[in-house]
C-alpha cells in the first residue's frame, strides 16, 4: 500500500462534506421556508418562499455512468448560471438551480445544444434508474445502460413532455439482486437467470475453495458431491434463487447463460403514499431474451404498457391505480400478455395473492 | 467519436439517438484512459456474447476499511488488459446531493488522475462511484479524496451509505430536516458503515414526507419519514383559484383514501381525525394546502429487495414522534432506536438475514419487546384472523389462580 | 349387530330424499319464478313471482339442540298454517312458508305464545350459529349453547328489531378445529385452549397406543418419550396448535382445563361479496375466562363491540367497512380492548398482514 | 321443569330470558329418555368442572359405511350411566332443508324410540343430528331413517353431506338449481360420503348468488356461486320508486366496489363491463335491478377452517361456466372437475391436509396443469411481485436454440 503521508496523518472516518457549506445561497436564507412550488413548463418549476424569494429549477436528464468531462461541462453551466451551485436527483438527473428568471432559457439552451433533455417533471416519463449490468457486474443478467438508453431514446418524448395520465417512474436491476430496489415501480424491468449456476465439476477444486462455496449460497442449494472422483459441489436447482453469490466466491460455477439469460417486466409498483399505499410492481411478462443492442423485444413490451396506459388511465392515475381500476384480467387482455402459470405466485407469502372472492368481471 | 481502439460496432449504434449516450461517455473517458478503453472493448464483448465478464477473484479496499470499495476484475485480462482490475470507490455524496462547481472539478481531476475518467453520478443508494482503479491506486484516491472532504461510503455487510431527499432546501412540505438528520447519523456511524460487522447490509433513508421521493419505503431498512399531527392548513382563496383549473371534487376530494374531505359550497373541509396523511389533496394544490404545523416522522422498519425471503416493504414501527425536538437533543431518542435494532440483529440474526427478515422470523411481538416498543394497531393492516396464539401468560393450578408469565 | 332385516333388504346408499316432494305447492309452482322479494316487517318478508303469486316467510328463532317434542311442536304449526310444509335455515331458524298474508299475525301470535321470537332479517343480529361445546364435544374448550343462550338473551332486541346499521352476523365454535366455520363472521367467538395437551405421563402407556398418538399429531408435535422409566410421549409447546386429536386418540392426553380454557373474541368478518370482498374476521379481544353459567366478560365484549358499532357504523356498514373506514386504531381506541402482541399476526402469512404504508391517524 | 333427578342450579339459570333454552329442551326430552337427563347431569358437571366430560374412547358406526355415525363417550360413566354411549347420527338433510310435518315426526318418533330424544336442525355442515344412541342401537336406528328415506350424511375423511341456498325455490337470486346440483352430486358421490378414502373432509356447497347465503366460500373446499355473464336488468320506473325512499346515488352508487354505475337525471347506468357481481346494488333494490339472463356458476376452491396451515377462503378456480347447460349433461363437465381434483388429492396429498393446503403446497400452477384448467387473471388478485420463478422452459445450447420443456 503507497504511503501517501506526506507530513500529514492519514484521514479517515471524516464522513461526508457537510452539506451546508454547499447549499446557495438563496437556499441557505430560504432553507425550511418554502411556502409552494408550481410547475411552469415540463422540466421547470419554481418554489416561492415565506420571503418571496423564488428559487428556479431546470431538470435535465443525464446517463448513470459519466465521464469526467461531462462533469466539467456542467460545472461550467453552473458557473455560468447558478453561481457556480448544481445538484443532482436520485433518478441521475441534474438540476440547475437559478435565482433569476430570465437565466431559465439562456440556461436550456446550453444544456440542450450539449445534447441533453430537460424534463422529467409532472406526468412525464422520470429518468430511468439502473444498476451496472454487464457494463461492471459479474452476476447481472443483461446491461442496464444499454437497456435504459434504447428505452429512453424511445421513450423520448414522454420524458421531456407532461403527456402521460400521470408521473412514470421506470426502473432497470441487471438481476434479482435487484441493487436498484427496483420493485416498487411503475414499470420494473428485472434480469433474469433462468437457469442455475452451470458446475464446471472438473475445476471446481482447482477454483475454488469448496467449503466458502458452499456457505456462500443463502439457501443452502450448495452441496457437496464427488464428480469423476473429484471433489466438487451440486446445485439443488428447486432450491436455487439465482443469486450469484456462489459464483463471487467460485468462479468454476458460472450462472451467466447466454441463450437463458433474459428479463421480465414487472408493472404497477409505487413508493409514494398519495391515494394509495405503497406496493410492488406485479409480474407482466416472464422473460424476453436478450437482444443488443436495442433489446426491441422489451421497447415493444414497453411501448404496450405506456400506450395501454395513456389511452386506458384517467387524468392522475398512477399505473397502479389504472390496474387496480380496470382489473388484471383487462389489463392482460388489452395487452395482449400471456397470463401463464408463472405469474401465479408460489414463492413464500404467494398464499396472500390469489381472488379469495367471487370478483371477475365476466 | 475516434480514439477506442476496439471495434464496437454494437455499441456504436447507441451513440444513435436523442437520449444522452452512455457510450460516448465511455469514449470520453476512453480519450484520457486507456484501460476504459478496453472497458468498452469488454462492454462490446459482453453484448456479443450475452454475458457479462466479470468476476469477483480477488480483494480489494484501503487500511482499515472493510467497505467502500467494490472489487471488479474481468474474465478477459488477456485481451483487455485494463480491465484487468477496474474497481469502484464508493464516495459519500453530500447529502441532497449539491455540490459546487469547485468541489465537482477537484472531484473530476481526482477520477482522471487515479481511476478510469469515469462515475456514477449516483449509485443506487446514494454514493458518488468512482470507475476504474486498481487496488495500488486505492490508498492514494481515498486520501485524495478525503483531503477533499470526502469519506467513503458503506459496502458489504455494513451500515449503507445514509441518504435523504432535497428536503427543506427546496421542498415546501418537509416535516423535518432530513439533510441534518442524514449527516448527523452518517457521522454518528462511521465505524458501522466502514468496518462490516453487520449480519447483511442495512440501510437508512430520510424522507421529509410521504411522498418519499427518496423511496425511503421500498430501500432501506430504516425509513425516516416526516409527517404533522395536527391539521392540514388550508388557504380557501386559493381552494377557489385551483377550483378555476380543474374540478376539485373530482380530482382531490373523490380520491382521499379515508374519504375524509368535502367541498361544498366552494368550501374545502378536512376531517383530519381521519386524514393519513397520504399527501394527495397537498399535492393536488400546493397554494392552497399546507401540511400542519405538529411536525415530526414516523419510522418504518424492514424494506428490502427480494433476496432471499423475498422482497418487503417497510412497516410503520413507531408513527409519529417529535423529530424536530430530537434534533436539539442530537437525535438521542433516534440512535438509542437505532442501536437497540442492531443490538437485537447482532444477537438473534443469522448470515445474510436483513432486519425485516429476522423480525419475521421471530415474531413482530416479540422483536417490539426486545426494542421496548409497545405494540400499536398503527403496525399492522388488521390484526391476526388466524387463532394460533402462543399464550405466554397462564394460570397455573397449584399456585390458585396465581398468574405466570411464561 | 342386530338383524333388523325382516324380510326386507338392508337400504344402503339412497341419499336424501328427494326434496322435490317436499316442497310446498306454491313454491313448486314458482320455483325459479321468483321476481323480487319485501321485508314487511322484522322477521316477515313476501316473495313475489312472475306468475303475481306471493309467498310470505315468518322467520322464527331457534335453538340448534331441540327436542323430538319441539320438532312435533313446529309440526302442528305447519300443519295450521302453512299445509304442513316448513323450512329450516342455515343459522337454526325455522322458515314458516305461508301463501296466505292473513295467516301472518295468527301464526306470529302462536309462536310467540310458545317462547319463540320472529326476527333475524334484514339488518338485525342473526341467530348465533354454533358448534357443540361442552353438551357434546371432547375437544371443547367451552359451552356452546350456553354462551349463544347467553348472548341471545341478552341482545335479544336486535334479533326482533332491524335496528342495527346493518346485519351482523355472530358466531361460535367450542375451540380451533372450528366445526361452525365461524372465522368469516361479523363477531366470531371462538374456545380457545391456552396450554397444550397435559402429558399424564404414567397413564399413557395403559391408556394409549404410542404410534397412534404420535401418527394423530397433525404438526408432528407429539415426540416418544420415556418418562420415570415408562414409555410415554412429550409434546413441543412451540408447535402444538391445541387441535386435541391426540387426546382423540389417547385419554391420558387431556387438553382441557378448567383454569386456562376460555374464549376470543374476532371481528369484521363477512362472507357475502357485495360491496367489499368476503373476509376473516380479525381478532378483537385474545381471551377471557370460562364463567358459566352466564359468562358476563364475553357478554360485556360482545356489547361493547354492537354498541361501538350501532354508534359509529353508517347505514348499510358491516362492521368490516365500518372498521375498515374508521381505522383498526380507532376500533381499539373506542373499544378499550388493549392492543397486545398477540394481536400482531406471527403465523405463517403473518408477513402480509403488517403496515407496509406511512398511513396512521395521527 | 320438573323431572331431571340431577340438581342443576347453573343450567336452571339458562331456563331464565327471553331467547329459546336450550336446557328447556333438554329437559322437555328427559322427560322421556333417562340417559338424557343423565346428559344434563353430565353437562352441570362441566359447568362446575368449567371442562367437558367427553372422551372418544371407542368406535361407533353401521355396517358398510365408514361415516355418518359420530361416536361419544362420557368420562363419567358411574355418576351419569345414560351418557356411557351417547353417540350422533348425521342424517343427510333434504335440499334447501324443506321438510313436511309429517316427515318430521316420523323423525321425531324415531329419534325417541331410538335415540335420546334430541337434535340438532342442522348441524354445521348441514346434516339433520340425532344424539343419544349406543352402538347396538345404530343399525336399527339407521334403517328406520332409510325407510323413510333418509340416509346418512358424511363425517371423518369423505366427501361431507353436500348442502345449499334456499336458490330457485324461494330467491329470485338463484341463477342455478342449487337444489338440483346438491341432490345430483349427493346421489353421485354417495360412496365417498358413506366410505372414507379422502385425506381428510371435502366439502362441497352450492349457493345460487354471490351474497353466499351457505357461505360456500368460507367453508366448502369446492363452492359453487351462481353468477350472471350478460348485464344487470334495469327496471328504470322501479329505481324511480326507491329514489323516493333513499339517496340512491350515497347508498348504491357510491358504494360499487368498482365504480361502474351512475345516477344521474334520474336514471341509472351500469358499465356491465366493469361489474364484479357483488350484487350490492341489486340487494339494495330488488325490485329494480335483477341479475342478467346469461346465467351460469363459478367455482372457488380450497376454503377450509385455521387447522392446521391457517384458515382459508375459496379462491377463484373458474370463473364462469355455464351450469345450467351442464344441468342437461347430469352435470359431467362438474363431476370430471371433481374426480380429477380428488384424483390429484388423492395422489399427492398427505394425511390430514385438505385440497386447499395441498394446492399452496405444490403451487397453484402446478396443480392447474394437473386438473388441466388454464391459468387465469380471475384468480389471482394480483400476479406476484417476487422474481422468483422457476422456468420450466429454457433453451439448451447444444441443441442450437431449441426449447426444452423441464
Amino acid at each position: 500500500m503507497p504511503d501517501v503521508d506526506k507530513g500529514t496523518v492519514r484521514i479517515t472516518d471524516i464522513g461526508p462534506p457537510n452539506y451546508e457549506n454547499f447549499l446557495p445561497p438563496i437556499i441557505k436564507k430560504n432553507y425550511g421556508k418554502w411556502l409552494y412550488h408550481e410547475i411552469l413548463k415540463p422540466g421547470v418549476m419554481v418554489h416561492v418562499s415565506e420571503t418571496k424569494d423564488k428559487l428556479y429549477t431546470v431538470r435535465v436528464g443525464s446517463t448513470r455512468i459519466v465521464s469526467s468531462d461531462f462533469v466539467r461541462d456542467i460545472s461550467n453551466l453552473a458557473d455560468k448560471y447558478c453561481n457556480g451551485y448544481l445538484r443532482f436527483t436520485t433518478r441521475n438527473n441534474l438540476e440547475f438551480l437559478l435565482d433569476k428568471e430570465e437565466n431559465i432559457e439562456p440556461l436550456i439552451k446550453e444544456v440542450q445544444a450539449l445534447g441533453f433533455p430537460v424534463g422529467g417533471m409532472d406526468h412525464s416519463l422520470g429518468n430511468i434508474v439502473h444498476t451496472q449490468g454487464w457494463l461492471h457486474c459479474h452476476t447481472s443478467a443483461s446491461d442496464a445502460s444499454g437497456v435504459v438508453k434504447a428505452l429512453m431514446d424511445e421513450f423520448y418524448d414522454y420524458f421531456v413532455g407532461d403527456k402521460l395520465p400521470a408521473k412514470v417512474r421506470m426502473a432497470f436491476a441487471c438481476c434479482l439482486n435487484m441493487c436498484g430496489s427496483v420493485g416498487a415501480s411503475d414499470i420494473a424491468i428485472v434480469g433474469m437467470h433462468r437457469r442455475p449456476p452451470t458446475v464446471m465439476a472438473d475445476r471446481v477444486k482447482d477454483l475454488c475453495e469448496i467449503p466458502s462455496t458452499i456457505a456462500a449460497c443463502p439457501v443452502d442449494a450448495v452441496r457437496p458431491k464427488t464428480i469423476n472422483g473429484k471433489p466438487s459441489v451440486e446445485i439443488d436447482e428447486d432450491r436455487c434463487v439465482f443469486c450469484g453469490n456462489c459464483y463471487t466466491v467460485c468462479p468454476a460455477l458460472p450462472i451467466a447463460d447466454p441463450l437463458n439469460d433474459g428479463l421480465a417486466i414487472f408493472v404497477g409498483g409505487k413508493v409514494a403514499n398519495a391515494r394509495t399505499k405503497p406496493t410492488f410492481s406485479k409480474l407482466a411478462v416472464p422473460w424476453l431474451p436478450n437482444n443488443p443492442p436495442r433489446w426491441p423485444e422489451v421497447i415493444e413490451a414497453v411501448r404496450t404498457i405506456l400506450e395501454a396506459y395513456k389511452d386506458g388511465a384517467r387524468r392522475g392515475e398512477r399505473v397502479s391505480e389504472w390496474i387496480e381500476r380496470i382489473g388484471w384480467p383487462k389489463f392482460f387482455k388489452i395487452t395482449g400478455f400471456e397470463f401463464t402459470k408463472y405469474h401465479i405466485d408460489d414463492f413464500r407469502l404467494g398464499e396472500a395473492t390469489m381472488n379469495y372472492s367471487n370478483y371477475a368481471r365476466l | 467519436m475516434a480514439g477506442t481502439k476496439h471495434k464496437t460496432p454494437l455499441l456504436d449504434d447507441l451513440k444513435e439517438g436523442k437520449w444522452p449516450s452512455f457510450v460516448k461517455e465511455l469514449e470520453r473517458a476512453a480519450q484520457k484512459s486507456p484501460r476504459t478503453d478496453d472497458l468498452i472493448g469488454l462492454l462490446e464483448k459482453s453484448y456479443r456474447d450475452h454475458i457479462p465478464h466479470w468476476k469477483h477473484g480477488g480483494m480489494a479496499g484501503v487500511k482499515g476499511y472493510g467497505a467502500g470499495i467494490v472489487g471488479r476484475f474481468s474474465d478477459s485480462p488477456e485481451d483487455f488488459p485494463g480491465t484487468q482490475e477496474y474497481h469502484t470507490a464508493r464516495i459519500n455524496q453530500i447529502e441532497g446531493f449539491f455540490y459546487t462547481s469547485d468541489v465537482l472539478r477537484k472531484l473530476a481531476d481526482i477520477c482522471d488522475e487515479h481511476a478510469g475518467g469515469l462515475f456514477n453520478f449516483h449509485g443506487s443508494t446514494g454514493d458518488i462511484q468512482i470507475l476504474g482503479f486498481k487496488q495500488k491506486e486505492a490508498e492514494e484516491l481515498f486520501q485524495k479524496c478525503a483531503q477533499l472532504g470526502f469519506d467513503l461510503g458503506g459496502s458489504g455487510s455494513a451500515l449503507r451509505t445514509p441518504s435523504c431527499c432535497v428536503g427543506p432546501a427546496r421542498c415546501e412540505w418537509a416535516n423535518y430536516d432530513t439533510l441534518h438528520v442524514t449527516d448527523n447519523l452518517t457521522r454518528e456511524f462511521q465505524n458501522e458503515m466502514h468496518r462490516p460487522t453487520f449480519n447483511y447490509k442495512f440501510k437508512i433513508k430520510c424522507a421529509g414526507c410521504p411522498n418519499d421521493c427518496i423511496a425511503s419505503g421500498a430501500r432501506s431498512d430504516l425509513s425516516i419519514v416526516g409527517v404533522w399531527k395536527d391539521n392540514i392548513r388550508i388557504d380557501q382563496d386559493q381552494v377557489a383559484e385551483y377550483a378555476k383549473k380543474f374540478d376539485i371534487k373530482k380530482y382531490v376530494v373523490d380520491k382521499c383514501p379515508t374519504h375524509c374531505m368535502d367541498y361544498t359550497d366552494d368550501k374545502l373541509t378536512i376531517d383530519d381525525s381521519n386524514c393519513v396523511k397520504c399527501m394527495h389533496c397537498i399535492n393536488s394544490m400546493p397554494k392552497a394546502l399546507r401540511p400542519g404545523l405538529q411536525k415530526g416522522a414516523q419510522i418504518r422498519i424492514g424494506a428490502k429487495v427480494p433476496m432471499v425471503q423475498g422482497p418487503r416493504l417497510g412497516f410503520i414501527l413507531v408513527p409519529f414522534y417529535d423529530i424536530n425536538k430530537d434534533k436539539e437533543e442530537d437525535y438521542t431518542f433516534l440512535k438509542d432506536l437505532i442501536q437497540k435494532i442492531w443490538d437485537f440483529w447482532d444477537e438473534y440474526g443469522t448470515s445474510r438475514e436483513r432486519i425485516g427478515e429476522l423480525i419475521q422470523r421471530v415474531g413482530v411481538g416479540n422483536f417490539l419487546e426486545a426494542i421496548e416498543l409497545e405494540p400499536l394497531p398503527e403496525m399492522v393492516e388488521h390484526p391476526r384472523a388466524n387463532p394460533f396464539i402462543k399464550f405466554e401468560e397462564y394460570l397455573v393450578a397449584d399456585e390458585e389462580e396465581e398468574s405466570k408469565e411464561g
